[in-house]
Order: C-alpha cells, then structure tokens, then sequence
C-alpha cells in the first residue's frame, strides 16, 4: 500500500501505520516532523502550512513511486498537514516498511528530504513578538 | 490571450490576492513571469521560482494556451 | 524521559511514544522491528527471544546514555520484547526526539545497530520445515 | 571456590541446562571458559564470546569470587 497524501486535520498516526503492515517487512521506520516551540533563535507559537494542493499530490506520489524503484521496501505511507497547527502538532509523518533495516532508513530518510525541497507546501511561522513569515526549506526567511 | 494566475505563500502576500486573471501576449511563462514580477514587486529571481502549468511543473520556455493556470512557486518549506 | 526496557508483552508503541513529547523537538524517528516470515531464504513461523535481562537492562540503558551524550536529543526510549512472538509481532520498538532530523535518524540508527551488537538477547527462528536455530547479529546461524 | 554459571542460547542448548554451580580453582573467567568449553562440547571459541560476572561486562582476566554469577555471552542476535 503505498500513498501520499494531504490532511486538514490533524494525522492519526496509528491509522497510517497500519498501511504499512507486510509479513516479509522486518525493519519499519517512520518520520514526524513535530512544530517546535523554536526557529533560528525565535520562538515560535504557532504555524500555518499552505499547499497547492493538486501538485503536491502528483509530486508527493511521484516521490513515492520513485522511493519504491530505488530502495527494496514493501510498503510507504506519507501524510502532511494543511491549515494552523499548534506547538505539539503532527506537520508530517512519513513510514516505511521493508525487509531489512538498511533500506528502511535510507528511503526514510531521502523521502523526507526530497518532500521537503520539491512538494509544494509553505509553512508560515507565528512568533512571539507578533510577526510572521513564510520560510524557504532550510528554515531561513523568505523575502518575496 | 487569457490565463489564470494562482498566488502561494509569501508572492501572495507580496501580490495582495491569491488569483488573479491576466490578458498576455506572450507564449511562455518566462516572459510572464518578467510581467508579473515587475508589476507585484516580487524579490524573488526566475532561478529561486519554479512555475507550474494546469498542476505540471514545466520548463520556463514552456508553450502557454488560453485558459491554462499558471503557478509561480516559491521555494517550499514543508516537512 | 531516557528509558530502556524489556516487555514480555506486546509492545504498546503508543504508549512508549508519549515519553518522546517535548515541545522543543522538531523531529521524531521511529524504527521498530517486526517478526519477518522468512530469513536467509528459509520460511520462519515464529520467534524467541531470550534475555539476560539484569545485563541486557544495564547494557540498553548505558547505550542510550552514549546516544544522549552523542546527538543533540530530546528524549529516547527503547523497549525489547522476550518471549514468543509470532510473525508481524514487534521484536523492538526505539524513538527518539530532537530539534532537528540529522540527530534524529543518525541516532536512531546508531541505537539499533548498537542493541543488536551489544543488548545479551537472542533470537531462536522456528522453520516451517520443523527446524529451530539460534542467530547471529546478522542473523546466520550460531555454532554453539 | 564455588561461582554459578548461567548458560543462554546455543550455549544452554548445548550444555543441556541453563545454570549450574561449579567447584573452581581458577581465578579468570578465561580458564574457567576453557574448561567448561571442553565439558560442554562448545565450539564457540573466546574471541567470539563476552563473560559478564554479577550482572557486568568483564575482561576475560577479571579476578573471581566466592559466589560469583558467571556468564558466558554468545554472539547476541537482539532486535
């Protein structure tokens, strides 16, 4: 079972989880990207994500499929949120099962790097002090 | 010809809206993109934007149609 | 919230999940082991796990002291079954919390590799064609 | 003096027991593995064996005690 997809509320974890379920699997690794309390020294309150929504679909999936050519995995599952999130809140999950642990954290790993630089979501940032702005994909500001 | 613009992120904010329809005369989203810049203020170079057409990513030079939604992206910062 | 443990039940993942909580983390990387069906080209029906446990709870605990010490974490938990498990069981469970996601997957990997080498628990494989035999970290067979 | 040993794995298959006590003159676990190897029938040679005395990993020099919990640890399989 393999898929990407976006939700406006919040991940359930457990449930995606379930996705990945393969008797051949022995290794299963999974990523949360959780919102922090902090960036680049700010402290941060709050986040909204913004997506196209019918590109980050196509480019979330076409992520997927090329994870499946490149590792030996039997199952990936990745979800991102939309909307505000608080501190605490679930931005993304990513899973992956496969036979052997090697593979599971290597495709982890670059699925996680590669939605973050091409699947167009934005995240925009609340700080402390009232002001807030959208962040390039190292967490640097963006200046439109 | 007409075409749709669609706004993400910090060129919406800089472009005041999230759509907007625009009558051109040119053909690829490069030339458009040079337009668009200029008249919203956008700080962002062609070499930072990506730019989708009808939810593709496609190249700059890229034949534009009528009625095609045409999206500048700004660098993603998901995850 | 640093743990290690040992379960001879199954492992709730939810709840080992919670420890990993701290609003500063960013990034969460989970692996878990799962009971496979086959090992080495030969069917396995089931598993055994056996401990020293005294030795394998001081060793689990030491290691993910080295990791706390090694990576920028927030939190890290770590459970091992013992006992019978049947294929799709969770063998172990390990999760760690950090601000940033290179912490989090170089130490969950370091974890892992390191439990497998160092933790006293060994796995006996059931065949389907009636066999048993103790492994190795790679998981050939033990010449006792 | 007397020291108990424990046996997990291929090694209490092959002994036939998971713990016995012993009479020992040695004063290292070094020695007293080559008797209990020679006992047993293990083929796992030192290099490929830990000892752990009262619950700690030791070297194989490790001076023993009266009552001492010995264990001989086979390559571990975890995970």
């Amino acid at each position: 079972m393999n898929r990407f997809s976006l939700s406006e509320t919040p991940i359930d974890a457990a449930i995606e989880k379930q996705r990945l379920d393969d008797a051949g699997a022995g290794a299963c690794v999974i990523f949360e990207g959780w919102v922090r309390n902090h960036n680049e020294g700010r402290v941060v309150h709050q986040l909204d994500y913004q997506a196209y929504a019918p590109l980050a679909l196509s480019e979330g999936k076409a992520i997927i499929n090329e994870a499946m050519i490149q590792f030996a995995l039997r199952s990936v599952s990745a979800v991102h949120r939309t909307g505000s999130l608080a501190i605490g809140d679930m931005a993304v999950w990513v899973g992956v099962s496969a036979d052997h642990r090697d593979a599971a954290y290597n495709a982890s790993r670059w699925i996680i790097d590669v939605i973050k630089l091409r699947v167009p979501i934005w995240k925009n940032e609340h700080y402390a002090d009232g002001e807030s702005g959208w962040l390039h994909p190292d967490n640097s500001p963006v200046e439109s | 010809m007409k075409v749709k613009l669609l706004y993400f992120a910090s060129l919406a904010d800089r472009a005041g809206r999230t759509e907007e329809s625009v009558e051109t005369h040119t053909s690829d989203p490069a030339t458009l993109y040079d337009d668009v810049r200029q008249r919203h203020g956008f700080s962002l170079g062609k070499e930072r934007v990506r730019v989708a057409v009808n939810g593709q990513i496609v190249d700059w030079n890229h034949p534009l149609n009528e009625g095609d939604e045409i999206v500048f992206l700004p660098p993603v910062s998901g995850g």
